[in-house]
């Protein structure tokens, strides 16, 4: 038999779980302003998913995904993104939220279960929360199709997790993202389990990487805890998407830190030693140690940035609790662009039972 | 002005709207040089071009969803599902996406599409070829449901729907596509998108239908005029949000009425009207709603069609079922 | 005999059936060592193995396929979607296949197969966590729809769900799944799966629903018995096939009627009764048929899901305006 | 970058266009009966395959496809499948059908649309053809994990086309293969064209057998022109299948030589050329050159081959065109084990309409 095709699958990594750096840094990350930003980033994000958390088993938030142990993957993704580039999220992107500007109280509305926390005040064309795993990938053609369309040098960038790389939707966007060649940039955060599904029983492939030669387009695996290496893979796949060289599918390795929701109890499916050994491999101990060694980080920084952090997420918790519950009406008001007669009725009934 | 057929008044609206308006594209399975598997499309790649007339994969839920996030970032997209019996992989898209969108984002985003498919029993086609969704996209929140029964109204209603700020199912009864010409002038105006069409008046009965079953009302209410019965027929083009004053009004007068879908029976949208005028004009109604639809099996393969096929006859029977109550 | 919930009965009708039939097998996401997110599958993996108790990956249309061809060749999948809102992408093989495989082949091959998803609001779950589809799946031809809503029946009606040789929906109120306990025997004995449950007698008015109505429905018969109005309260569990005989056999006595759901209005499983009652039972009624629903809208997220949801207090504003029509 | 995983696809193919061997042929080709009843299988596919054109073109049958051009694929399936295997097919494997049992009466049933044409006599529990494409690829899972489940050593065969693998169920279901480590083959019968659609717009993979990276499984290609090469890679394929080795994805390259259907005008979307250049390749007189060159096959064989076949095609036809209609109760007769009381009253209104 003759060989028609090869392939392989590359892995990107420049800190070890302890800082130090296997191998020359990227530009980027010789700017120390740059890796500090990333580090107060992460900061926040883990101050954030602490206090919903809090909230949550007080009864004042709803069912709550941590993205705790997705810190880099967030950071990484938050800060290649350009403004004007479009970010499709599941609910486990709060951290990359953030950074594109969507506000904390605005992501506490979400999960306190107000519709009013997905009309971003900031980054207005972001997409909402996708819940139904992957049908996003599909939206996300649709974004860089019309971006490719108007020659605008805009990437829509499609996050989802390592158990929406079995959906069909998530293959048939990866699919057409190779046939036209769009803009658009896949991350899957592959932090190992989807619910109690642990990844080797998503799929029988390697890598999750290597999903994007189906596609016929780049796929590449990076440390998902190494926030250098997510930046770095990210700021290279958004380039060449800006250059018209199309689309890549980034999987990024990191681990769930924690529970899947504030539903689920994961020490009913996966061990503690898991757990335990995955804690050593978490992204924000390791950019630290790296800051630390290189002198732009210390002690007394840290504290100070815990207390920022934690009043910062303190206020915007105080301002959801604060924001009085929508109308009723609610339900009504958006539905579409003008009310249709035949649901005004409907309205007025709802508005009778307030 | 031209006598076109009804898949000719797609194409005449679908070609003028993408002249008028550059954010318009149209997407879908062989709707390229192909033209369409029923040439909707036809002519539309030499005009505008590949980019705007889009070949895609082999796969319906992408149409549905790519369709969405075009919509999001501005543009107009049209997709066409090739056949309704395999939109059904499109309903999480629709349900859960593009009725959804707006409310969600509180009126940030919206998903100004349309999702066109030919529908309807009547050509002999294969299996998954015949059958008429209709009922499933009505019961969908955020959604607007067409269904025209004439070149003129397919012409209005299809320039409508691209032009809507919401997510529009645009259902085409394949039966109709080619069984009569009426003149369409290409005027660029568009139809209202919830008004009900009263196609002919009488006293007698009302016939409330939609699609493939309007030729089957008027021939029928023409066989009743023959008897001495006047029959007003109704055409539903614009299913939800449905206009439901114009029947009412309708059976306010004439006291009666039959309502025709080919759709299997149960929560078909002619139970959803026949629910309404029980609850809105039981004063009025001088006999029972009769629902003239199809049985609640699988539409058959074309040897048995006709059998599965409600028609003009089902309707004159309920009419005079209808006329005999006492 | 033990109180149980009706989560915990649907766990022990899968256990005593995958005792008594080798055949049987559990499929879907979690459903394994987790137990499934509700726990309804809780310890059948340490029982029947991993084997026979499938974690499958993250792909509905995948669960619903595998199911089909597992019950084509002689299994009897029972198959869980993990909440209701992600079973839209099974549609297309819950209608274009399962419902199907024996008429296409004229009974060569059969799809003896269980669908299970929780639905239905009322449980401050995030999006697309509250719907409630009945009547999308009521209009496939060719399966059943079974919606319980106690214990006891949740257990008798999953057994015959099983059992059955077609394919069933099978639809699981989350609100209700530890709402209350009820003892039940674990017999081994099925329901019939065509036939209503008149839960209450009553002289007055018919109050007909289904699932997490059906509490509501019962406070609702409470409040209206201390106001002197006696009410009669049918749990329509299995929606398709509908026994319409006992709904119509009710109405005949008490000349009114209200149907709940919590599901949008349009061409919902109520108006599909009304439709039925204004056709077959118009000179027994004495006032229109009043659907309690939900409104045409998505269902909103928690802090509005109690505006969206209908209940006691709506069912009785309804039978009092049924009582008042002259 | 480190490179964590390396792929390639082989190519297989036996016979040149001439008939010409390309290297040592398999074992089983070197019997000449096993050759010719190939050959006689094909020509009876293409004696049937005229027929129904010529039976719709003159308004007695419904819309038909052609399976012109792929007959080496559906005889190297049919062929290589034991009987009590699984055959999920499309509308265009008629062929393998035929080879498992399926009487060309029944085909012709079918494409009259007759229900009973797929109340096959022979393989009982074979599927009836999938006309919404993919979706079988997930039925197969679940009959491969039967099989598996209950210990047989029986294989589950999936056939699909080249515009079936842009498909969400291809792939879910081929990915679930690999989780599962599944009895089931995948084959693909690239012929090139999805309707209109050439196989370059549905996919940027230079090769479809790729697409079995993505699920971790075993893909190769074949020439599907090349019966030999295809039987040759079936044979292995479901060897390794039954023996728990699990699944494998055949790619089997051809092209349609007829237009999609019967409904169709290939003439609008692709070129004289092309058509002109794949008739070059096509199966039949690649494997009657290599028959004729070993002596195995002559002129006066090849003459009473035909007339055979067109006798038998041509018997069955009038069968099929003697068969009187389904009464109206077919409709429903099969749809439940036993008809429901709610619908005994629809199917009364439906005999009073006959
Ligand atoms: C289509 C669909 N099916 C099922 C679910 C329920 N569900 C929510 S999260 C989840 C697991 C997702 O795993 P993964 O993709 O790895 O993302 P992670 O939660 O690990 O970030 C499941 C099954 C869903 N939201 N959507
Ligand atoms: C889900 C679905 N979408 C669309 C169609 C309409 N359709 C029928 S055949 C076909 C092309 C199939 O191409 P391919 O898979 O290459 O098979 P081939 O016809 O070439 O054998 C299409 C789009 C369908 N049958 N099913
Ligand atoms: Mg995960
Ligand atoms: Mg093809």
């Amino acid at each position: 038999m003759n060989i028609t095709a090869k392939f392989e699958v590359r892995y990107l990594q420049f800190l070890d779980p302890h800082g130090k750096a296997l191998q020359a840094l990227p530009g980027f990350a010789h700017d120390p302003r740059i890796l500090v930003s990333l580090y107060r980033w992460m900061a926040l994000m883990r101050a954030y998913d602490a206090k919903a958390i809090a909230l949550q088993r007080t009864g004042q938030l709803g069912t709550f995904a941590s993205m705790l142990g997705n810190e880099a993957i967030e950071a990484g993704v938050g800060s290649a993104m350009a403004r004007d580039d479009v970010l499709l999220v599941t609910y486990r992107e709060n951290g990359a939220q953030l950074m594109r500007g969507v506000t904390l109280k605005e992501l506490f509305l979400y999960w306190g279960g107000d519709e009013r926390g997905s009309d971003y005040a900031g980054p207005r064309r972001d997409f909402p929360v996708c819940i139904t795993i992957a049908a996003h990938a599909t939206h996300a053609v649709g974004v860089a199709y019309a971006m490719k369309l108007r020659r605008e040098p805009r990437v829509a960038v499609c996050a989802l997790g390592d158990g929406a790389t079995s959906k069909g939707d998530f293959y048939e966007g990866l699919n057409a993202a190779g046939v036209w060649k769009l803009p658009l940039v896949f991350v899957v955060a592959n932090n190992q389990w989807a619910i109690s599904v642990p990844r080797a029983k998503q799929t029988a492939a390697h890598t999750l990487a290597q999903k994007a030669i189906a596609a016929g387009i780049e796929g590449l695996q990076v440390d998902g805890n190494d926030v250098i290496a997510v930046r770095h893979a990210m700021e290279q796949a958004l380039a060449k998407a800006r250059a018209g060289g199309g689309p890549t599918l980034i999987e990024a390795l990191a681990y769930r830190l924690a529970d899947h929701t504030t539903a689920d109890d994961a020490s009913r499916y996966r061990s503690p030693d898991e757990l335990a050994e995955a804690w050593k491999l978490e992204p924000l101990v390791r950019l630290r140690a790296h800051l630390m060694e290189s002198g732009a980080w210390d002690k007394s920084k840290e504290d100070a940035l815990l207390r920022e952090c934690n009043a910062q997420v303190q206020a915007a918790a105080q301002a959801y609790l604060d924001t009085p519950p929508p109308a009723a009406a609610q339900m009504f008001d958006h539905l579409y662009a003008q009310l249709p007669a035949a649901l005004a009725r409907q309205r007025a009934a709802a508005l009778g039972n307030e | 002005m031209a006598q076109i057929t009804l898949v000719e008044a797609i194409n005449l609206a679908l070609k003028g709207e993408m002249e008028r308006d550059p954010g318009v594209v149209v997407l879908g399975e062989d709707v390229g040089v192909d033209g369409g598997v029923f040439r909707a499309t036809l002519g539309l790649t030499e005009r505008f071009g590949p980019e705007r007339v889009i070949d895609t994969p082999l796969a319906e839920a992408l149409i549905a969803g790519m369709a969405i996030g075009m919509s999001v970032e501005g543009l107009k997209p049209v997709a066409e599902i090739q056949f309704s019996g395999f939109a059904y992989t499109t309903i999480d898209q629709i349900l859960n996406h593009a009725g959804r969108m707006r409310h969600r984002t509180q009126g940030r985003l919206s998903c100004p599409m349309v999702l066109r498919m030919p529908c309807g029993a009547g050509i002999h086609a294969p299996e998954h070829h015949s059958e008429s969704p209709e009922a499933m996209y009505a019961h969908i929140p955020g959604i607007r449901v067409v269904y025209p029964s004439s070149p003129r109204r397919a012409y209005g209603l299809l320039l409508a729907a691209i032009r809507d700020p919401d997510p529009v199912v645009f259902l085409e009864p394949t039966r109709l596509y080619r069984l009569f010409k009426e003149e369409v002038a290409d005027s660029g105006e568009a139809m209202a998108l919830d008004a009900c069409f009263t196609l002919r008046e009488g006293s007698d009965v009302t016939l409330v239908g939609w699609g493939g079953m309007i030729p089957e009302a008027l021939a029928a209410a023409d066989e009743l005029a023959e008897q001495g019965v006047a029959a007003e027929v109704i055409d539903v083009a614009t299913l939800k949000p449905l206009d439901m004053e114009t029947i009412l009004g309708s059976v306010a007068k004439t006291g009666r009425c039959i309502v025709a879908t080919e759709a299997p029976r149960t929560c078909s949208f002619a139970s959803e009207i026949a629910a309404r005028l029980a609850e809105e004009a039981l004063l009025n109604l001088l006999a029972p709603v009769q629902r003239v639809t199809g049985y609640d099996v699988v539409v058959p393969l074309p040897r048995l069609e006709h059998h599965y096929q409600p028609g003009k006859a089902q309707i004159v029977a309920a009419v005079k079922k209808t006329l005999a109550f006492a």
